[in-house]
Parts: structure tokens; C-alpha cells; sequence
């Protein structure tokens, strides 16, 4: 059953140094209040597994929390670039990173298998790619029938993975909806999962078949609400498109980037914090 | 009739917009591969199916998606199902008849680098990377790219091979078995590029209105083909110019880019 | 794009004799107004996929439509034994059948794996099991990270898959709910698929990543209300358990049952036919 | 406080609900197994998940599902998911902790037939098959089996092997790399049996009220062995029978198999 409690409670139990972690949500639901506690909590040596590192995982490493990075696209979507992802792979500022990097079909197809707790997924790619080259973990196997040969990657077993939704229910069961990315997978294949949802209720009245992820399949949930922005929450709140902009010019610089961030999470008590004081310095940047 | 005003880009998005039939299943990446085939489902292929790998089938979003899993895309589709999904059963599942890309270099046979620029583990430019291309460029039947022509683009050597264009030219996509025909068509906003039917070279068989094979050498690294005839790209219509154009400004809008009218 | 036409007209067009066919429908939504069709229509040598050949299978076996059976579960659920597959299997009526037989996990990973376009799936069984020395479609692999050994089954791929769905809208789009057992996997591993519904609407209505087969993964789509009984279909009309009881009195002896068919099916003109003359038979049977 | 009478079947069905903790993630077969669990739901064990193959997970019936797909299980479940998902995510991934079976043989190491009574050929009688066990007795963490003892049923040798057990006892699952820990007790009309911890071989630590040893020995096809100390099964109590005999009630009159009272 999980642990429904505080996210600093959630991140300081469950995130540890050293740690592979997982936080997915593809553009839709992302775990940004998360990932602002565990800068807060200076974690450090982090693993970080994403499909798409966008502005959630730019912060972790500009503030120095990675040590190695599994992806398969690194950019601020509709923007650009992800300045401080850059200036670690190009600089190693501030520290080095070690980059793993496939494509969205293999690290969806590794999540998955994860998830059904086989070693390896198989999928159709690579051949020809210049990939599995610089990824040894991309690898090529015969089928025991026809004798084709296709693409093998290992399973992804995170350390802990999070994720942000939309309900939870007083026993901790979750449910969410809209676009689902492969938060269903990133936590079924996870050693432990966070949960951090927009409001916690009686009753989810999840429609049939929906997307719902036992309480006993998490070991923390936590009522964040507004938890995803500047991403979005699908029936709460829309996307943030002018903050990925703002991010733009925010990340450039590394002391605009250190400044903002002192600002804005290490000198904030919490999410709720934080937000207070982006509406505030909202009003300078966006004009 | 055709419009006397429009940019290189427009002409750009247009030309890729007439590639798509109606009722093609159309695997849609970001940016301009979205805003042309938005622009083609609201022109001449209104039962286009788009396919965002982030989960949405048949979406018909009201406002271009900024980003690729923007909530519009849900809540206008047939259906959203999880990524693996889309991957697995619909993309490699051999569903999709089109994929849609760009691209920041290519070479002579359209093969695809999203990676870096310069070496991988010192780049000079360390560029988005793979997302989905390599799975959409080995499984759609088709693929359909689309970026803006110029030397720094059009390369003679890419310095990273990140999804399979025709590799070195020929049958080598058979030889590896690729599921995908691969590439049918560059287009530019100087030309539309399509594979030599042997050789798979990239060879210009149009060139849109006011563009000299000169401008096009130019803009390519290395000695560009032209087809034995080239025809001229038919220049936008009134309609197709002023359906991009709404539908641009309406974006703006709705993503705070501009004030509405 | 799915041609909406008549249950005939759909099984005359895509259901061939020597087709490998798929009917689907985990006890829920189970085709049976199709599976009825092709006894009419006389079809004979199929290859018959299905995890669960209940009283459907026991029908068209009976019949003589098929040839050979690909299954992992065998049985009148709840009640007991399938007469007519036991007839065929242990006394060659009314022909030979050739049996290809799997566990369910196995069964649905192949069907995952068709629908995925690989050649195999990947799983953990069959390690000590004597399945797969009658087998020869169940082999091992080893993991190429682990060296692990795992069961490896080829893809299906059925030349027609036909399952039973609550609703289609006028463009032939399909939204089914509750228990979803294999179906759409079925219909995705298939290379053309026959979806009978409950009802043609002018909205689907489907809640957020509700189960909807778009149309053009679809060849036909008929309207035939009632066409899962007396199998169930979630929101319209319960299981007839009484029948699946009565079952294994008409089905037990060559003759009851021949007569039952004769009366039942090949006498009838369509599935509304069938059952009207079952409300009467029923009177008979049922005390 | 015990009840005075009960039928033998009932005895076997509470012996085996009792297994079942509170909690527990239990993967349920259909018949006995399905009774079992959902007794041990109602009576002492009020959390317990239960999974059906066809999909549901949580699934909290009303009354007993005669088909492993009831519409009854999908109504009050926490969540229904696809079966392939089901296989691959839940039980492979590990996340079942008893898997609740039935059989129609079982040798003195657990191991189950369920598919052919004679030769596989040509069988004296063709049994329903696999279903779901094999794959529940390689990934359930533990297996527990429900079935009436009789010398039929409890052989010296299986006609067919479709599901492991601790095949040749000892270490035998280890060898072969099986995830789950293999069958942890058999319930029976008529005792309790658990595997001997080193040699895995069946062995009888409780009997039920009133039953012999030498009427479990009638019943078994090999020379069964005896604990050291063999307890009694506690008789059901009043609460155990009459939750049994309501929910058989419920269901028979459900099912259209009895009037309602």
C-alpha cells in the first residue's frame, strides 16, 4: 500500500544519492514539484532515465544533481535547446556527463519490458544507425523461427521512478488520464514509484479500462496540486507554453540559470512556494 | 488562382502539404512536418489520420501543438493510447503509410543526423537527438522530409548517421532488411528532392517559382542532380495561403505568441 | 476504411475455407452471431486460433468447419467439458483435428507479437512443462545481455480476426469496454478484421484512452444486436449461464446435437432467426 | 466456536481460504480456487487483491463468477486491463503472491496435468488444457492447490506435465531458474500437505476433523508421507459456513441454478 504523505517526505525515503531514476510524462503531466524537491534536497550522482530530458531534467543537471544521462531526445519542445544539457555534454559544466542515448520506439519497448520483468525488449530499428556504435546496450539477435535479425536492449529497472497524475483515492490508488506517455510502464518497472497527483478524493469514478495504477503498486503518494507546471494537467490546467520560452533566456547563461534557480527552489520552502514566487517574477520576465 | 505574396517558407509548407493523400496514416513529428500536415488535413486530404508518437491517433488539433503532447492533440483524437503503443503496434506494426520528418543534416541519400555536430563525445553542437526518427525511418512505409536548403544542411558527409535514409544508395534498405521504403521525397523551400529510381540519389524534379538551379547548388554540399525534366512547383493558392495563415495565427494566439485580431 | 454491411456479406467476402481465423471474446463478447455465419456459409478446412474454444469452438468443430486448433484453454466454463472437441480429438468426428496447444500467457504474447509485426514473443514459461515436446512452435532463447533462457513462440497472424464490440459509429470507428481479453491485439495481428457491434451510433463517446479500433484498421463492420449471446455484452444483456448449462446435454450425443444445428443454425435464415427459434427451443430445454 | 455439520467440500474450501493473508495479491482460477479466495475476501482477509486472467485486477464480486470473464468481476474491480497485460505486467512482472490453483493429477512433488488423461495422441480423455497455469506456476511467488484427494487424482506418475511443481523435488525449480517458489500447500477434502523443505516431496501436516490416515493413504496414488507431528485442521467455524453458504446462495440464484430464498 502506499504512503500517502509530504513530498519532501516522499523524495528524502524514497530518492536516494547514487540513485537511476525515472521521472517520465510525456509533455503532459510532468513531475516538475519532484523534480524541484530533489534539487532542493541537493541529491547528487543521480542516474537520470527520460525519454524526452526537456526543461525538468535541464534544471537537475544544471544544478548539478546527474551523473549520467538515458534518453532519446534532449530538447525544450517547440523552443530549442536545453542550454544546461548542452553545457554539460559541451563543457562539462558543472560537472561531466555521461550520456546513454536511444530512440523513443527502444526506450518505450525497454520500459516495457521492464514492466513484464523480461531482461531485454526486441523491436525493429538501428539497422544502419550509427547508434549502436556509441550504445553498446543496443544489441542484434536472430529469431529462433525465421532467422531475421532485429534490435535487443536491456530492460530498464529504475531505482525509483515518478511521475505526476491527476487523482488519487484516500488508499492511495491512482488515476490518470489524456496522454500517458509510458508513466504506466516507467512505474511498473521501478523498484519504488512516487506518486504526486493534483488532489486526492473518495471516490476516482475511473471510466472502464482506464488508466489506474493500485495503491499497492506505489510506495508513496503525494497531493501536490499544480504539481505539473509549467507543463500541464489535462481537465486542471493548460501548458505553460510562454514559461518554456522564458526558459529559453533563463537557462542560457549559467549565472541567469544559478540565479534563478537560487530564487526560485533553493530558496523556497515547497511547490506552493515556488509558484508564488514565479508569479511574481513572471510579471518581470514576461514582459 | 495563385497568390502573388508568400515566403519561401510558406511555399515550403505547401509543397510538403500536397505530398499527403487523403486518408494516408501520417506519423507526425514536430514543427514544420505538423504544420504541414495540419494544413493538409484542412485543405485536400480532410481524412488524413495524424499519429503523434506521445499517444494521439487521428488527432485534429484546433491550434498547431507546440509541443508534441499537447492537450489539444488528446482531446480532438479518435483515440490516445500509451507511447509503447504507438510504437509498437501502430508504428512498427506497419499501420503508418507516411512518416514525417525533419532534420538538422542529411546527405545525398537522405540519410538522417538529429544528433551532434562534430565529433559524438566532444561535439561542437550537441543537438536534440533521435526521439523517434530512427523507428519512423526503418518502419513507415514512406517517409516524407522536410527542412529549410542550405550547405550546412544539405551535407556531403554527415557527422552522425541517426536514422537510415537509403545508407549508401541501391537496394542497401533491402539488403537490411528494412520494413520502410524509406524517403520519397525532400522538400525544401527552394525545390522538391525525390530518389533516383536506381541509384537512390536525391535528384531535383521541381524547383519552385523564382528559384534558379543555381540558388539550389548553393544551398547543397555537394553537386546536386536534376532531373531530365524539372518541372516549377505550382506557386500557393489564395486558399492554401490563407488556411496556413489562419491557422498560424491562431496558434500565436492560443500559445500567447500574439494578440488575437 | 470498414465497409459497414451485413454479417452474411462479411463472411462471404473476407472468411475463406482453409483461412487461419481468429474469434476472440475473453467469455465477454464473444462472436458467436459470426461464428454461426460461417456454419451457415458452410466453411470448411479453418485453422481455429482462440485462448479459451468454448461453446463457439465446440459449434463450429462440430459442425466439420475446421481442421486444426490453436488454443490454451478447452472447456464449457463453469460447466465442464467441450463434447464436440473431445468427439473430434479422442474419435476423429466428425473429422481428424490437428491440435497446436499453448498456455495463455503464451497465446496472448504471440498475439502481442503479431500485432507488433515481430516475428516472436519473449516469455518465462514452459521451463519443465511437457508442452513444448508436442509443441515445436514453443522453442528457447537466451537473453543476449543475461544469458538467461527464455520460451520464445512465433507471432500470430491471422488471415481474419472476428470479435463482437459494444458500438461503431457511421464511419466504422469501434468502442468496446469492460473485460477486453485479447481483442484488440487480435484484430491488429490479423490481416483483415470483422468487428460485429451491438449498435451503430451517430457519437462514440469514448472516455479518455477508452479501447476504439479506428476504422481503417478494420475490413467490415455489422450491426447484429444481440450477436454475443449467450455470451454477454457489458451495458446491454447478461450471459445466459442456463444455455451454457443445456449446452452439455445437446452437445453430449452426435445426434442432439446435429439436430440442434440443423434446427438451430443451418435452418435459420440470420443470428435474429436463431434467436427466435431459441426463445422457443429454450422453453423446451430449459425445464 | 465450531459448527457441528459441514460438508467435506466445505471443510477443504475454508482450510484453503485460511491460507490467504489479508493483502495478499492473489491470482484466481475459476471453481474452488476463485470460492476460496473470495471467502478469505469476506471473512478474515477483507484487503486481499484478486486477479482474473480475462483482466480484472481488485475484482470484488457480488456473488461467484462461473466464467473466469463475468461482467460481475469487471464492475467492481479496481481497474480492468487488457489479458495480454495481465500475463506480461502482473504476474511475469511479479507482482502475484499466491497463484490459486485447481488440477485434475498431481504427482507427490506438486507438479499438475491438466491436459490429457492416457496418451497425448490419443487420449483416454482430452482434459480443457493449460489455461493460465503454466505460466502461474513458473511467476507466482507461491502456488497453492485446491482439489478433492482421491487415487485418480493423486499419482505416482502424471500422463502429461503441463505445469511445474518441484518437478523432481530438491532444488530441481532453482536449476532451471524459475522465478516463483513453486506450490507451498495443497488443500484436499481431507488434509493439509506441504512440500518437506529439503526434498520438496508432499507431505501431510494436518488432517482434517475425523479423517484417518489411512483414508488419506486410500486416496493417494504413492506411499504418502506424514509430518512428525501432524496437526488438526480447526472445523469451520458458524462465521466461515455461513459466509460460505450465503455466497453458494447467492451465486446458485445469480447463476439461475436455485430459486431465490
Amino acid at each position: 500500500m502506499a504512503e500517502i504523505t509530504s513530498l519532501q517526505n516522499a523524495i528524502r525515503a524514497h530518492v536516494h544519492d547514487g540513485d537511476t531514476v525515472a521521472m517520465e510524462g510525456f509533455t503532459h503531466l510532468i513531475p516538475f514539484a519532484a523534480g524541484h524537491e530533489v534539487i532542493r534536497q541537493r541529491r547528487k550522482d543521480l542516474t537520470l532515465i527520460r525519454m524526452t530530458p526537456d526543461v525538468i531534467y535541464d534544471q537537475l543537471i544544471g544544478a548539478g544533481c546527474a551523473k549520467k544521462l538515458i534518453f532519446s531526445w534532449g530538447g525544450n519542445p517547440g523552443v530549442g535547446s536545453l542550454h544546461r544539457l548542452r553545457d554539460a555534454v559541451e563543457k562539462d559544466w558543472p560537472k561531466p556527463l555521461e550520456i546513454q542515448e536511444h530512440g523513443h520506439g527502444d526506450l518505450s519497448n525497454a520500459y516495457v519490458a521492464g514492466a513484464a520483468n523480461l531482461p531485454f525488449a526486441v523491436l525493429r530499428a538501428y539497422a544502419g544507425s550509427e547508434l549502436p556504435k556509441h550504445n553498446l546496450n543496443i544489441r542484434f539477435i536472430q529469431c529462433p523461427f525465421t532467422g531475421e535479425s532485429l534490435a535487443a536492449v536491456p530492460a530498464i529497472r529504475p531505482d525509483v521512478t515518478i511521475i505526476h497524475a491527476q487523482k488519487a483515492d484516500r488508499k492511495g490508488n491512482v488515476l490518470l488520464w489524456g496522454i500517458l506517455g509510458v508513466q504506466k510502464e516507467a512505474v511498473l518497472s521501478a523498484k519504488r514509484a512516487i506518486v504526486t497527483v493534483e488532489e486526492i478524493v473518495d471516490e476516482l469514478n475511473a471510466p472502464p479500462n482506464a488508466c489506474v495504477l493500485p495503491s499497492w503498486t506505489l510506495a508513496a503518494v503525494c497531493c501536490v496540486p499544480g504539481g505539473a507546471r509549467p507543463s500541464y494537467a489535462h481537465g486542471y490546467y493548460d501548458r505553460d507554453n510562454r514559461f518554456y520560452q522564458a526558459w529559453d533566456n533563463i537557462s542560457r547563461e549559467r549565472e541567469t540559470f544559478l540565479n534563478w534557480t537560487k530564487r526560485h527552489i533553493l530558496e523556497t520552502e515547497d511547490f506552493a512556494a515556488f509558484q508564488a514566487v514565479l508569479r511574481e517574477t513572471g510579471k518581470e520576465q514576461f514582459v | 488562382m495563385s497568390a502573388a505574396n508568400y515566403t519561401t517558407t510558406e511555399m515550403m509548407t505547401i509543397a510538403a502539404s500536397r505530398l499527403l493523400k487523403n486518408g494516408a496514416v501520417c506519423f507526425v513529428g514536430i514543427g514544420l512536418p505538423s504544420t504541414a500536415a495540419n494544413l493538409a488535413r484542412l485543405t485536400h486530404a480532410p481524412d488524413i489520420v495524424l499519429i503523434y508518437e506521445s499517444g494521439p491517433i487521428g488527432a485534429k488539433p484546433e491550434v498547431l501543438p507546440l509541443s508534441i503532447g499537447d492537450g489539444d492533440l488528446a482531446e480532438r483524437a479518435d483515440t490516445v493510447v500509451s507511447t509503447p503503443e504507438i510504437f509498437r503496434y501502430w508504428l512498427q506494426g506497419g499501420r503508418v503509410d507516411v512518416g514525417f520528418l525533419g532534420a538538422a543534416q542529411i546527405d545525398r541519400f537522405a540519410n538522417i543526423n538529429t544528433t551532434v555536430i562534430g565529433d559524438y563525445k566532444k561535439p561542437v553542437t550537441r543537438l536534440p537527438g533521435a526521439g523517434g526518427a530512427p523507428e519512423i525511418a526503418s518502419c513507415a512505409k514512406e517517409v516524407v522530409l522536410v527542412l529549410k536548403q542550405s550547405a550546412r544542411a544539405f551535407v556531403k558527409k554527415l557527422d552522425f548517421l541517426t536514422s537510415v535514409g537509403h545508407l549508401d544508395g541501391g537496394d542497401a534498405r533491402k539488403k537490411l532488411g528494412l520494413p520502410g521504403k524509406g524517403p520519397v521525397a525532400v522538400v525544401t523551400d527552394l525545390c522538391l528532392m525525390q530518389p533516383d529510381p536506381v541509384t537512390r540519389e536525391l535528384t531535383v524534379t521541381q524547383l519552385h517559382p523564382d528559384v534558379s538551379r543555381e540558388q539550389v547548388q548553393k544551398a547543397t554540399g555537394w553537386e546536386i542532380r536534376f532531373a531530365s525534366s524539372v518541372q516549377q512547383t505550382p506557386a500557393p493558392t489564395e486558399v492554401e495561403l490563407s488556411i496556413l495563415r489562419d491557422l498560424l495565427h491562431r496558434t500565436a494566439v492560443a500559445h500567447g505568441q500574439a494578440p488575437a485580431a
